[in-house]
Formats: structure tokens, C-alpha cells, sequence
């Protein structure tokens, strides 16, 4: 019904592979984006900001991380809170190393760090498969929480075991630590994803993404045709990693101020699978849209009951929205299977071809 | 491995120079090599020509598209092509293929263009005719086809293929790739600089551009030579009425052996330097529509009403609430709809309403069938039905009925914007006279008038007269707003006993156009007044029953309820009060009707394989109904043979009601007005 | 077994594209090819045709490296060939399709067709996710030979339907297809016209002819169908229980006894 | 001077150790072993599902959970032992009925990820029901089985293992005679080899699932029983099923043997690891190191324990 594609046609391969071929979806990417950057922060509260906006960028840009990895190369895993754990470590040994060194610089030479770490932990894909890998990946969540922990290093040997952010500043602001202001940290890392969420949407959309697909969709044929299965199943564990460790770095830094090995635990990394399975498994978008229902979720849930005028004890409720959260999962993968991308695409397909049916 | 060269593409047009003016161009521009050296001058960078190939529109600016019609002409030379030869042009509409026409139009040639689906030996009749040398064709079928003739066509000495698909074991020496041509005519052009320039400027505006066959309905196909001069002048005063301009788009995939594939696709656009698209096969051509979203279209009515078709079948699996929405605004629409287009004033709220609707449904509607930027639509070739007609209309489209012929280089009438009605086909377009002969024929007189019938004077002696008048064929009436109406071929066209005017094909066409009613056939010729048998449309009085609980079980049953002659007496009368207003048919009013029986049926011989009534047939048949019709009982008994699928024969004898219709008088209608 | 002359096609000196010789494979204590020696002609169309199981498509996965065979040489474009994997013999030149289809099914079309041009492009990581400058180029390029491929194959109407959604026979042509985007040197065929209705089979007969005229490519395919093989190959060897019984020309083949016993004994057996 | 230190750690001091004492070294081996059946009983639990039905049931551990909140629920209501069992394998069953009617049913024929996520969602919905029913709090299991330490031949071995380590071999045996000699359990195997087959010999794949699902929430009381008694029903308790994944990968998902030896190997190498490379690595490895023990078992046999090596075929 939005859609009037009538004489978007393309005289180039160049215009035709664009990443939003249609005008109307440029213009309401663009939008958003718009008011992403310039609306937002003027009108959002610090606590919109700090509770909902911020998280749910971050967790996006983890769980475009990891659906690289599962829903484009096909590899399960459950690693991700170790290898944001790897990210967050690698930033604050680094900074507290090099003060001088712009953050922004920091957090990507970490996220290198938690490529390389989830190089070696993609090494078993070269042998298993499916459920096999996704249980041998917890490996990797453990032990790196393990050793952030045990390891007094990595935390610089203070005495509380936490990991607190330095303030660091970028053009004269401060833009980490307690005196970054809210829209500060929320600009940063609304521009942070935005450039990442493009990256990788030229990565899947390029031979690596179609390398990764033919692995996942068939890796016996994507050998013969030509394909290194396990030099591409690495790089995607590498990728995926940077992005999760990315995203770790930009937790501690840009979210949540400091924490403890606690805020990398596997909740987290079953949180961003949720989101990507939620969202839509092989989608950019869908990452975004599984953040934003994971992350909005339990706000919601916590703030249900006094919407409608219950009052319950804490922690009764607190088992409650557990047991709610669960149920929800289950309705929604009953439901939708393949994610919100997939229904955001049938409603797509359907404005496109409004008023028919098909 | 695959190595096939891609098309160069190039980047949307520049900038847009003013247009030099009509007089300018046919003083000193008079030819369509002159106009395409014009254009590739000074808009040389704008876009001439798209195909889709290769997935996405591969595009030529006017520059391009020159350089290859010179290659393409040198290569011709090179191969013996000298002025005056024919060349034959087989295919569908490829850009290499229309700069077949303009290299050889280049070189003094004449392009003869066939349809892409005849038959060999209809081919082999043209290629004989018009004495042609060179054939250039798409691909190996129409090789094959070529090949397969080849024997009984001894002028024929050259033949190019613009596919080399499955063509590599053709080893006949006289067998050429296209891509050949083009690389012999760059040396060519190497050799000689001048050859090509020199060429163009010899040819004149008084020489003759192109020779199109029409079929024609009995006989041999009659070839039509039209000069450039007489093309292009018809293109530009046409185009000027119309307001098209170079930025004007339009979709090449009607036969190119048509003439009005010609004006639109060739002439009009050289004339106008709007650019030319053409789609990437015949299957995906309504997608091409869509994304490509022409603004200038050409399409018969058939086409128009497959469209129509098919969006109320895919209406009808829609959900309900979108098919409300559709039903609610299509009535609004119809309504208000051309009103608006026609700028006409509506009120305040059905333009609020309209506006709604617009967004909901007619806007994503015209979007999904690539209509949405339609600035001049036309349909023409026969009478399109008055509810398809306004169909497009009230969603916004701006489709208009035009009324041409090979003879006239396309354009004889037009409807004017604004003065668009559904039953008339416009007023002369600027340059062109009609008049109608006592018998009702339209004659024309017009810049646009063709040279003569090829290599047949009898012909050519018959349908122009030397004042240059040409017959047309159709019997027509003039209204006093200036518009043409066309009512039936003039050789149809009988008197009633007292000397009124019969056109029964245009009383059953417009019978036909209510959807109550599937065939009509009309009598009159010679008799005291018009009486007409109606055959109803059982689907379209089936669901009317249904919706009024009324029972039936047959449709001899259904047909001879006093409710349906009911229902189709309305229909006739509503005939009978529009023919009452032309003062030269009020006298043809339909007097008295009745509905037959049983379904005309071509496995009975009643109609033709086409669907089309076979009235003498028909009138021997029930001649004891045509005797009560003109008879004074109300009802008449009908026995006919019918045969069943296992080739039995059975009698089936009905008593059939006849009806009287009410007549109007002329004063009547003046009147009510 | 029954020794059948090799036939060199006379008058002509053809080369060798691939020599097998002596080849045994067994898996476990199956074996399930012995001593097979045959060799392919640059250009030509070789049928290896056999009952089931004699051994034809671990020929075919020994020939694109899948399996590796315990004893024998085989000598591709001169050189011996040592123990190689799947997408070293992809990068030399052979491309294949396979008996049940093999596409990436979560894929549309032009995306099936263009991983046929993975080995082709080259460019890293970096600029891949810039998507800019030369990977642009790169995948511009790619592009265009993978539409040349589609027009080929006249899919033009499929180009952007994802290939799990499409009917069976349309599948086996993209298959073609992404084995045709690598234009290979050899081209190996699985079983191209297994479960195709009778056009299909004629459609595909003529895409395996166009290719191998119109691009050269060496052809060798598996094939059930004795009839469609005999009209399509100019030289057919035999293979049953993982020998091979004989080889030649398509009269050759079908005037030997091996070969018609062979095919009896199965068809009695059925 | 360091690196040698480390190769001391590494190589040197365990074994020396290890060879000093013997008898302690038993000892740990033996507390490993019992350890490991407590491991074998949790993933028999996600061996007997997957086997059944193909899903990676994630949600065995809350099973365990749920299953011992129940028990000691009951039991807290005041009704004795016997009951409060029979009372809690009724619940488990009627949840076992649940879930196929609520939530497996709805997702035959999806894919696996997407049943694995599910069994993720039933974590959360039944760790939130059994505490929102039962409350949050540590709550003692008594059994009223001493929990104390005999010798045998200079061995100190605790009584509570060996009871927990008995039950377990029974349990263990009594699945096998079901499997091997029962009509259900024949289906149960037919299920788990085609799908279809199964179908076509008419078993409705309803009923099996039911069944599979109730003998997994058995074997999850049964290790909740063991667990809880010794350490107490608590939230923690779920988090076993995280002990008991590498277990699968190494005996393999389908392979109830492969559980059994798997989880004894695990227990055996964790306590071990534990007790002598302790210095090295500085404590509390049991979280990954179970993984680690795996993961480089796999890299030499990809297939697992009991699996057979895989031909590919294209």
C-alpha cells in the first residue's frame, strides 16, 4: 500500500544490488535514523535512554554478531557473553595500558582480541556440528569467565574483582566513566551500530555472506563449488566474535559503567540467542528486532503488574516474570518461527502487493 | 567460457534542451536518420533506448544508439544493401532490430517489418511482394522459418540474425551474425568516413520510410508506403497535442509490424526524442511494465481487459475487508473518477473521498500494474467496453480511445483531454480532416496520408481519390460536439425499409456491453424496424437469481422468466434512449427482442471459432422466430436440432416470449435534457 | 569381465583432458571400484553409465576428489594428481552437480548462481565490508557472468525466487547453472535427468549440448537413461560391480555383450 | 626459572603426587566415580528426549528442579516420603502431558534450534513456576540416609555416594530391561530410528512423546533426590544440566551407554584435575573444565564414544 515501485527501475547492477533497492525503504531507513540521531536524544528521558535505548543498541549489535555465525554460517553457539566478556576485559586492560589511545580505537582493537579468541574456540567447528558444537562453545563461556575471574590481571589486580570504565573523552567530551552523560553514550553507540550494522550487511550480502550461507545450507556442496568450509566457518566465528566483543566493550563502557564477570553470564549469551531467534534467524533487521523485544520484554513484564494495579511481593513477582518471560518465548517460537523479520517481511511483501492478494 | 560482450550502459539523461520546432525539423530535418543524427547532436547523452537483459535495463543514450545504426548501415552496405532494396525486419521488439529499420532508412532502404508469428508462407507472400533482399530476424526460429521458404524466394540473398543462440552449426554462407554486420560496418566506416553521412543526406522527406502489410480481411495482404515526411508530421502534430516530450517513457512490445508499434515506438519517439524500452520477453512483460512504469502507453482493448480480469479474480481472493475497501471506492470512483481526471468540478467530500481512496486503493492499484505514472494512455483497433473504459479512467489513468489506420501513419481521431467520453473514439487530430460519404463511410484527409498500396494500383485507386480523401471502411456518425462515433463496418451497414441508417453491429456491441447479456444478434436490413435476439450471460443472471431467490433449474428456464425479460427490458430501453439521441439512428431503435433459448454455440455453427455471431446463419436458423418477431403474437414456438457430445441429435422446442420495447422520440431526450 | 577396445575417435588427435588408471576404491571391505582405467577427451561428452550401483558416483566423487582412492593415478590437464580435496580440484576446473539436488536452498536464484563465482573473486574482508571500490567491482563483474548464465539457461523469471520454492526440474537448471558460473574446464554431471518428465529431459539434453558446443566444456555424466546417454555422448564406458566392462563409441557400447547382459541381469533381477 | 616452575605444575608434581599415595589417589578416583553417576543420570534425562524426539532438551535441569521442589513441597505439606513421591511423579507426568499438548505439539517439524529454544523457554517457565509455587529458598532433602564415611581396604568411602551411586545403577538397569524388553520401549527405540516407521507400525507419536518425556522427568526426580539430599533444593540445582553437557558430547546425544561411561569419565577427570592441577590454575575449573576434557576428546574422535564413523555421501 506504501509501496509505489512503479519506474524504480535499474540501468545498473550497481543500483539493483543496493542494499535497499526500494526508494520508500531507503527513505524510511533514513527516517528512523533521522530520529535515531536528532530526536531521541532531545526528547528522551535519562532513563529511557539509559534503560532501554542504549541496552537495546548494544544487545542489537551483539545479536548481529551472532547471527553471522548462526543464522547465516550455520554454526550454533553459546558463547556470546564469554566473548563480550573478552571485549569489555581486552578495552579496560588496554585503556587503563594507553590512556591515550582514542576509546573508539580501543574498543575495535578489543574487539580484535575477541576475533582472535573466537578464532581458536571456532576451531572444533572443523569437526562438529549442530548440538555438538553449540555444547562444545560453552567451553569457551566458561573458561573465559573462569579466567577473567581467577586471573587478578585482567582486573588490575583490585581488590572488589570489578571492571570500571575511566573516563575518556573523544572531541573534548567525555564520552565513558560516570561523567559521560547519557545522551553522550547513547550518540556513541548509536553511531557505533549504525556503521556496524552496515558492515555487516555488506558482508552478508558479498561472496563471504554467500560463502557462509552455502556452508550452513549445504557444506558437503559448498566444498565442491569450491568453498574452504572451515576457513570459512572460522572467519565467521571471528567476525562474530569482534561484533560480540564490539558489543561486551560498549556494555561496560558505554552502559553499564563497571562490572563483574557475572554480567557475561550464559543468561546473557541465551539473551542474545533468544534475539536473534526471535528476531529472525539470517537478518540484519531481525537482530534489532529481537533486541528490542528481548530487552523490552522484561521492562514490560516488570511494569505490567502495576500498569494494571497489582501489587504482589517482590520476589514472587520476580518468579513470576520469569515464568511469564518462558511462556512468552514458547507462544512466540509456536507462532512465528522463523522471527519478526519474517513476519516485517510477509507484511512487506503484502503492502507491496496491496490491494491483491498475491 | 561464457563470453558474451554486455551492452555499454549508460547513465540517465543530462540535461534537457528545448525542442527545436516542428517546422525547423521537417525543413531541414526530414527524415528519420536525419532526426536521429538531430538528437544524438544535441542531447547525444540522454537515453534513446532501454532493454531489460541481463536483469536490469540496459540503456543506449541517442549517441550510442547513432554510432550503431552506422555500423549497423555500413555493415549493411558492405553486404550489397543499396537505396531502394528491401530489407525484411522479423522479431520481437529488440533495439537492434529498430536500428535495422533506421540503418536502413539510412541508406535509401526500405524496412519492411512482418509479424514475428506468421506463418512461412505468409512471410514467403511479403518477401515476394516487396521483392526483398535482406531479411534481418531475431533468432534461429525465425531462421528456420526463413530457411524453410528459402527455395520459393530466390530474391532473397542475405539474412541476419540478431541471437546466435543454437545458431553455431548453420554453415549457409548466407547466414550472418549481427555482431558480424556491426564489426563489418566499423571497418566499413574506417574505410569510408564519409559513405554514411553522404547517404543520409541524399534522402528525402517525399521518400518513402517504411512499407507496413496489413492482413486485411479477405484477399492478400496489401502493402502500405508511407513516406518519412508523411510519418513524421502525423508523429509531431500528434505529440503536440498531446504534450510529450523528450522526457517521456514508453513500452516497446507491441508487433513491430504494426503501424501503431511504429509511430509510438519508432516515429514518435525520433519525432519527440522520448526513450524507448523494451521489455526482456514477451512472459515477463507485465512485470516489465511495472517496474519500467511508462508514461505514454499503447495497448488494444483485449489488453486492457485481461488487466481488468485479472485484478477483479485477484480481488476476489482477497480478504474481505480489502475487497470492501475495493468495492466501496470502485463505486466512489466510477462516480467521481473521471470528473476529477477531467478536472471537472466534484464536491468537497468526494474529493476528500477520492483523495482516501486514492491512497488505499487506486494509487497501490495503478502501482501494482505499472500504470502509476501514465500521463497519455490510448487504446484502439475496436470499440472497448464502456466499464473497462472507465474502469481506468476513474482510477486516474488517463486512457483515451484513438481511432487510426495503417493509411493515416496511425492518427485520424483523438479524444481531447477533457472531453473524453466512452462511446465516441475524439475529434481530428490537428492536420487531419473526416467527412462521412452519404452511405455513413468515414473519409479522411490528413498529412499523414499514405503513398500508395506497394505494387497495387487498383487498390490504391479504390481508397484514395485524388483529392487525397481515403475510405476507411467504417460506417460512422458525426456528433454535433465535433466527435467521431464509429459504429460498424461500412459494408454491414443496411437501411430499414424506410431508408434509416442499420448499423447492427453497433447496437449489438453496445447490447452486449451490459453484463446481463452474452451475444445479440440484430435484424433489420431491409425490414420495418430493428428487432434483435439476445442470448443472456447465465454466470452474470445466474448470480442475479440467486441474489433475488429466485429458483431455476435450467437455463431455458432462467431464459424464459418474465423477471429476466424484465431485467433485460431495462437494458434495451437504456439502448433504445441513447440511440434516440443521434438524430440519424433514432430511427433504429429496438423494437422488439427476444431471448433465445439455448446458448449460441460454435459447435452449432452460430458463432465463428473467434466467438463472433454469424448472423446469416443465425436468421435461417430461427427464421420462425425472426417471422414472429416481425409478426404481432407475443410468443413464438422454436424447434432446433441440437447435437450431443456422443454425436447423437436431439430436438429441443421452446416456447419463447417476445417483448416490445419502449421507443423514444428525439424530442424526447431533448427534452429530458 | 568382458575387455572392450578403447575407441579413439578416428581421423583426430584428441587430447586428454583426464586419464584414470587403475583406480580401486573400497570403503571398509566394500569395494566399490577396481582397477578402472579410462581417460576423457578435451571437448568432448563421456558418459559413464552402469546399473545401480556399479560404481558410478564414486567415480564422479573420485574424480572431483570427495573420496580418495586407495590405489591408481589419476592425471588431470598432464599432472598426476595427488591426493586432493574437493575445492582444490573446484579451483583446477571441475565443477559438477549432483544426483539429489544439492542447491543452498535458504538462497535465491541469482545468490545460487553467483556462489558458483566464490573461486573467482578475490578481494578481502576489509573491502568486502566497506562494499566499495574493488569489491564492489568485483561483485558487479560476477554479476554480469552470472546473468549471462541465467540468460543462458533462460531462468530470467526466477532470477530473485529463492530455489527452495522452485519446481523440481527448474532446480536441476539452476544446479547446472551454478556449475556453469565457474566455467569449468571439465564439467561433471550427476544423474542430470533423473526424475524429469520427458521435455525436461529434452530441455536439459539441449543445455548439456549448447554448453558443451557453444563454451567447449568437457562433459563427463552419470546417467540412468541409456537411451538419452547413446544421443547425447560421443564416447560412453560401461562400469558394473565397480568394473568396467566396456567402453567406446554409443554403437560400440550398444553392440557389446557385456554391456547387454549387464543390462538384462539387472532389468531380470528388478 | 618460571617456565620450569609451570612445567613442574604441569607435568611433575601431579604425577609425583599421584604415585606418592596411591590409596588417596583411589579414593579420588572412586568419589569421582560416584560424582560421574550423579552426571550419568542427569544426561540419560537429555539422552532418553533427543533419542525419542530429537530435541536438545535444555530444560532437563529445571526438570530436575522442578521434580525436587515438588518432592520436598510435599513433603513440607506433611505428607510421607512414599506419597510425596508418588505425588511428585504423578505432577511429572501431568507435565510431561503439558508440554507435548502445549508446546511440542506446535512445533513438529520445525527446526531443531528452534525446539531447542523452546526447551530453553520451559527452563525459564518452570524455574519461575516451581519458585513462585514453592518459594526460593534452600530447602534440606532428608532422606533419612546417613551420610557418613566407612573405610574399606584403607579406602574412606561416604555412604550417601554409594546408596546415590546404587539408585543410579538401578535406574540405570531398569531403563535398559524397558527399553530392550518392553513394548513401549521397543516403540520408544522404533521412534527415535524413523520417525515414520514408527508412525506407519501405528504408535502415535503423540503417546511416545508423552511417555519419553515422562520417564525424563523420572530420571530428573531421581537425580534431583541425589543432588538435593546432598547439597539441598535450590535454584542451583538446574544449573546441573550444564554438567551434564559435556557428558553428551562425548558419549553422544543418542547414546545411553555413552552417557553412562561419559559421565563417569567426566566425574573421574574433573575430580582429579581438581585435586592435583588445583595449584596450577588456582580452583573452582569445574565450570569448564568438564568442556575442555570433551572438547579434546573430540578432537580425536569426532564420532564420540559409542558413534560410528560417519561416511559421507553426496
Amino acid at each position: 500500500m506504501l509501496y509505489r515501485e512503479t519506474g524504480q527501475f535499474k540501468i545498473s547492477y550497481a543500483a539493483d544490488q543496493s542494499v535497499f533497492p526500494i526508494a520508500q525503504d531507503r527513505w524510511f531507513v533514513s527516517l528512523i535514523i533521522v530520529i535515531a540521531i536528532f530526536v531521541i536524544p532531545v526528547l528522551a528521558s535519562e532513563y529511557l535512554l539509559q534503560a532501554v535505548m542504549i541496552p537495546l543498541l548494544i544487545f542489537s549489535l551483539a545479536a548481529i554478531g551472532l547471527n553471522l555465525l548462526v543464522g547465516y554460517a550455520g554454526q550454533l553457539s553459546l558463547g556470546t557473553g564469554g566473548f563480550m566478556a573478552v571485549g569489555a576485559y581486552m578495552t579496560y586492560k588496554l585503556t587503563t595500558a594507553f590512556p591515550d589511545i582514542n576509546i573508539i580505537i580501543v574498543f575495535l582493537l578489543a574487539g580484535l582480541i575477541a576475533a582472535f579468541v573466537g578464532l581458536i574456540f571456532g576451531i572444533p567447528s572443523l569437526r562438529i556440528k549442530g548440538f555438538y558444537l553449540a555444547v562444545a562453545t560453552l567451553a569457551s563461556q566458561f573458561f573465559l569467565l573462569w579466567m577473567f575471574n581467577k586471573v587478578a590481571w585482567f582486573y588490575n589486580y583490585n581488590s572488589s574483582g570489578t571492571i570500571t570504565a575511566p573516563p575518556r573523552e573523544m572531541f573534548g567530551v567525555v564520552i565513558t566513566g560516570p561523567m559521560a552523560s547519557a545522551e553522550t553514550r547513547y550518540l556513541v553507540t548509536l553511531f557505533i551500530v549504525i556503521i556496524f550494522a552496515f558492515i555487516a550487511k555488506n558482508l552478508v550480502r558479498g561472496r563471504l555472506g554467500r560463502s557462509w550461507m552455502a556452508v550452513r545450507d549445504m557444506d558437503i556442496a559448498a566444498e565442491i563449488i569450491g568453498i574452504r568450509p572451515f576457513q570459512t566457518k572460522l572467519i565467521a566465528f571471528a567476525v562474530s566474535s569482534f561484533y560480540c566483543g564490539l558489543a561486551g566493550a560498549m556494555m561496560v563502557f558505554l552502559w553499564l559503567g563497571s562490572a563483574e564477570t557475572e554480567a557475561f553470564s550464559i543468561n546473557e549469551s541465551f539473551n542474545v540467542l533468544f534475539m536473534i531467534i526471535i528476531g529472525g534467524l539470517g537478518s540484519i533487521l531481525g537482530s534489532f528486532l529481537g533486541a528490542t523485544f528481548i530487552v523490552g520484554l522484561p521492562i514490560f513484564l516488570t511494569n505490567a503488574p502495576q500498569l494494571v494495579g497489582l501489587s504482589m511481593p517482590i520476589d514472587m513477582q520476580k518468579h513470576i516474570e520469569i515464568m511469564m518471560f518462558g511462556s512468552l518465548i514458547i507462544f512466540f517460537l509456536i507462532v512465528e518461527p522463523h522471527g519478526l523479520a519474517r513476519l516485517l517481511q510477509i507484511l512487506k511483501e503484502k503492502l507491496r502487493l496491496w490491494p491483491f492478494p498475491y | 567460457m561464457i563470453d558474451v560482450k554486455l551492452a555499454r550502459k549508460s547513465q540517465e539523461a543530462d540535461a534537457i534542451k528545448p525542442l527545436v520546432s516542428d517546422a525547423m525539423i521537417l525543413s531541414e530535418v526530414d527524415t528519420f536518420p536525419k532526426l536521429l543524427k538531430s538528437h544524438s547532436m544535441r542531447r547525444g547523452s540522454s537515453v534513446a533506448m532501454r532493454e531489460k537483459d541481463f536483469g536490469i535495463w540496459q540503456s543506449w543514450t541517442w549517441h550510442e544508439v547513432a554510432e550503431e545504426v552506422t555500423a549497423l548501415a555500413n555493415g549493411l552496405a558492405s553486404l550489397g544493401l543499396a537505396r531502394g532494396d528491401s530489407i525484411a525486419i522479423i522479431g520481437d521488439n529488440r533495439p537492434r532490430l529498430y536500428w535495422t529499420m533506421a540503418g536502413a532508412q539510412s541508406l535509401g532502404a526500405i524496412p519492411v517489418p512482418m509479424y514475428q508469428d506468421s506463418v512461412a508462407d505468409e512471410i514467403k507472400f511479403v518477401l515476394d511482394h516487396a521483392s526483398v533482399r535482406f531479411a534481418v530476424v531475431e533468432d534461429q526460429e525465425q531462421v528456420d522459418k526463413l530457411l524453410s521458404i528459402l527455395d520459393e524466394c530466390p530474391l532473397l540473398e542475405t539474412i541476419i540474425y540478431d541471437q546466435p543462440r543454437g545458431m553455431r552449426n548453420y554453415t549457409q554462407e548466407y547466414l550472418y551474425n549481427m555482431d558480424d554486420i556491426l564489426e563489418l560496418g566499423r571497418n566499413f566506416g574506417r574505410d569510408n568516413p564519409n559513405y554514411f553521412d553522404a547517404e543520409v543526406s541524399k534522402g528525402k522527406g517525399k521518400d518513402t520510410s517504411i512499407i507496413l502489410y496489413t492482413s486485411g480481411t479477405t484477399g492478400k495482404p496489401k502493402g502500405v508506403v508511407l513516406t518519412h515526411e508523411a510519418i513524421i508530421q502525423t508523429s509531431i502534430n500528434a505529440a503536440n497535442q498531446e504534450g510529450l516530450n523528450e522526457k517521456d517513457e514508453c513500452l516497446a512490445y507491441l508487433p513491430m509490424a504494426w503501424v501503431g508499434d511504429h509511430v509510438l515506438s519508432y516515429a514518435q519517439s525520433y519525432a519527440v526524442g522520448f526513450c524507448v524500452s523494451c521489455p526482456e520477453s514477451p512472459e515477463t512483460l507485465l512485470t516489465d511494465l511495472r517496474e519500467l512504469g511508462p508514461t505514454y502507453f499503447f495497448a488494444p482493448p483485449r489488453i486492457y481487459e485481461n488487466i481488468l480480469t485479472s485484478v477483479m479474480i485477484r480481488m476476489a481472493d482477497s480478504s474481505k475487508i480489502k475487497r470492501k475497501l475495493f468495492e466501496y471506492f470502485m463505486a466512489l470512483a466510477r462516480r467521481v473518477g473521471p470528473d476529477i481526471l477531467d478536472n471537472r468540478p466534484v464536491t468537497f467530500i468526494n474529493q476528500v473521498m477520492y483523495s482516501i481512496g486514492n491512497l488505499l486503493i487506486y494509487g497501490p492499484l495503478k502501482n501494482t500494474l505499472g500504470f502509476s505514472r501514465i500521463r497519455v494512455g490510448y487504446t484502439a483497433g475496436e470499440a472497448i467496453g464502456p466499464d473497462i473504459f472507465t474502469f481506468y479512467r476513474s482510477l486516474g489513468v488517463n486512457l483515451k480511445q484513438l481511432y487510426g489506420s495503417t493509411e493515416a501513419s496511425v492518427f485520424i481521431t483523438v479524444q481531447p483531454n477533457g472531453e473524453v467520453k466512452p462511446d465516441t473514439v475524439g475529434v481530428p487530430t490537428p492536420g487531419v480532416e473526416i467527412k462521412l460519404t452519404e452511405n455513413g463511410e468515414v473519409m479522411f484527409r490528413s498529412p499523414g496520408v499514405f503513398k500508395e498500396y506497394f505494387k497495387n494500383p487498383e487498390e490504391t485507386a479504390k481508397t484514395k481519390t485524388s483529392e487525397g480523401w481515403v475510405h476507411t471502411g467504417d460506417a460512422g456518425i458525426i456528433g454535433e460536439d465535433g466527435h467521431l462515433k464509429i459504429i460498424d463496418r461500412a459494408k454491414d451497414v443496411g437501411k430499414l425499409s424506410d431508408g434509416t441508417m442499420f448499423a447492427p453491429k453497433y447496437i449489438e456491441n453496445k447490447l452486449k456491453f451490459f453484463s446481463h447479456i452474452k451475444e445479440a444478434v440484430a435484424f433489420g436490413d431491409q425490414r420495418e424496424f430493428c428487432a434483435v435476439i439476445i442470448n443472456i450471460d447465465s454466470e452474470a443472471v445466474g448470480n442475479w437469481a440467486e441474489r433475488s431467490g429466485v429458483a431455476y433449474s435450467s437455463y431455458q428456464e432462467l431464459a424464459a422468466m418474465p423477471a429476466v425479460y424484465d431485467l433485460i427490458q431495462e437494458d434495451v430501453e437504456q439502448i433504445n434512449s441513447e440511440l434516440a439521441r443521434e438524430p440519424n439512428l433514432v430511427g433504429a431503435q429496438i423494437k422488439r427482442f427476444l431471448l433465445l433459448h439455448k446458448e449460441l454455440d460454435a459447435d452449432d455453427g452460430e458463432l465463428t471459432r473467434t466467438r463472433k455471431v454469424r448472423r446469416n446463419f443465425i436468421a435461417e436458423k430461427y427464421s420462425s422466430a425472426i417471422d414472429a418477431l416481425y409478426g404481432i403474437e407475443n410468443h413464438c414456438q422454436i424447434s432446433t436440432e441440437l447435437m450431443f457430445e456422443d454425436g447423437r441429435k436431439g430436438l429441443i422446442t421452446a416456447n419463447v416470449m417476445i417483448r416490445d420495447a419502449r421507443l423514444f422520440d428525439l424530442d424526447d431526450q431533448m427534452a429530458a435534457e | 569381465m568382458i575387455e572392450a577396445e578403447s575407441a579413439p575417435i578416428q581421423g583426430e588427435h584428441k587430447e586428454v583432458l583426464l586419464d584414470i588408471a587403475e583406480v580401486s576404491l573400497a570403503f571398509g571391505g566394500v569395494q566399490a571400484l577396481s582397477d578402472v582405467s579410462f581417460d576423457i577427451y578435451k571437448g568432448e561428452i563421456r558418459a559413464i553409465i552402469g546399473p545401480n550401483g556399479a560404481g558410478k558416483s564414486s567415480m564422479l566423487n573420485v574424480i572431483n576428489g570427495f573420496y580418495h582412492p586407495q590405489k591408481g593415478t589419476i592425471k588431470y590437464k598432464e599432472e598426476v594428481r595427488k591426493k586432493m580435496s574437493p575445492h582444490k580440484a573446484a579451483s583446477q576446473g571441475i565443477s559438477r552437480t549432483f544426483q539429489n539436488i544439492a542447491l543452498f536452498k535458504g538462497m535465491t536464484t541469482l545468490d545460487n548462481i553467483m556462489t558458483g563465482r566464490i573461486l573467482k573473486m578475490r578481494r578481502g574482508l576489509l573491502w568486502q565490508a566497506l562494499y566499495w571500490g574493488p569489491a564492489r567491482n568485483e561483485e558487479i563483474i560476477n554479476r554480469e557472468i552470472a546473468e549471462q548464465v541465467i540468460d543462458f539457461l533462460e531462468i530470467e523469471a526466477i532470477r530473485k525466487t529463492p530455489v527452495g520454492k522452485l519446481p523440481y526440474g527448474l532446480q536441476k537448471r539452476v544446479e547446472l547453472g551454478r556449475a556453469l558460473a565457474a566455467k569449468p574446464d571439465l564439467l561433471l554431471l550427476d544423474e542430470p535427468m533423473a526424475g524429469m518428465n520427458v521435455e525436461e529431459k529434452e530441455d536439459m539434453c539441449r543445455f548439456i549440448i549448447d554448453v558443451n558446443e557453444e563454451f567447449g566444456t568437457t562433459i563427463a555424466l552419470i546417467e540412468h537413461d541409456m537411451g538419452v546417454v547413446m544421443d547425447l555422448s560421443d564416447r560412453v564406458v560401461v562400469l558394473n560391480y565397480g568394473r568396467k566392462i566396456a567402453d567406446g563409441t554409443p554403437d560400440q557400447v550398444r553392440a557389446n555383450q557385456g554391456v547387454i547382459d549387464a543390462y538384462l541381469g539387472v532389468s531380470h533381477s528388478n | 626459572m618460571e617456565i620450569i616452575s609451570f612445567l613442574n605444575l604441569v607435568f611433575v608434581n601431579p604425577l609425583v603426587e599421584i604415585f606418592s599415595y596411591p590409596i588417596f589417589f583411589a579414593e579420588v578416583v572412586i568419589s569421582g566415580l560416584l560424582t560421574g553417576v550423579m552426571y550419568s543420570l542427569v544426561a540419560l534425562g537429555f539422552v532418553l528426549i533427543f533419542k525419542a524426539s530429537g530435541v536438545f532438551n535444555f530444560a532437563q535441569g529445571a526438570m530436575v528442579l522442578f521434580a525436587a521442589l515438588n518432592l520436598v513441597g510435599f513433603i513440607e505439606q506433611g505428607f510421607p516420603i512414599w506419597l510425596a513421591l508418588l505425588l511428585t511423579i504423578i505432577v511429572m507426568i501431568i507435565l510431561a502431558f503439558l508440554i507435548e499438548r502445549f508446546m511440542l505439539r506446535h512445533l513438529i517439524n520445525q527446526e531443531d534450534i528452534i525446539l531447542f529454544m523452546a526447551t530453553i523457554g520451559l527452563t525459564f517457565l518452570l524455574q519461575g513456576f516451581g519458585e513462585t509455587l514453592w518459594g526460593s529458598n534452600v530447602k534440606p532433602l532428608d532422606l533419612g540416609i546417613p551420610n557418613q564415611s566407612f573405610e574399606v581396604a584403607g579406602l574412606l568411602l561416604n555412604e550417601f555416594d554409594l546408596f546415590a551411586a546404587g539408585s543410579g545403577a538401578i535406574l540405570v538397569g531398569v531403563l535398559a530391561v524397558f527399553f530392550h524388553y518392553t513394548r513401549i520401549g521397543r516403540a520408544l527405540r522404533a521412534v527415535a530410528d524413523d520417525h515414520q516407521a514408527a508412525m506407519a507400525v501405528g504408535i502415535p507419536l503423540k503417546t511416545i512423546w508423552i511417555i519419553v518425556w515422562s520417564v525424563a522427568g523420572f530420571v530428573g526426580l531421581v537425580a534431583g533426590i541425589m543432588w538435593g539430599a546432598k547439597s539441598g533444593v535450590q535454584f542451583s540445582l538446574s544449573l546441573i544440566a550444564l554438567k551434564a553437557l559435556p557428558v553428551l558430547i562425548l558419549g553422544g546425544f543418542t547414546s545411553v551407554p555413552g552417557a553412562i561411561v561419559g559421565g563417569l569419565i567426566i566425574g573421574v577427570g574433573e575430580k582429579i584435575a581438581e585435586i592435583y592441577w588445583r595449584p596450577l590454575v588456582g580452583g573452582a575449573i569445574e565450570n569448564w573444565f568438564a568442556y575442555v576434557l570433551a572438547l579434546a576428546f573430540l578432537l580425536f574422535r569426532p564420532q564420540g564414544l559409542f558413534g560410528e564413523r560417519i561416511i559421507e555421501r553426496v
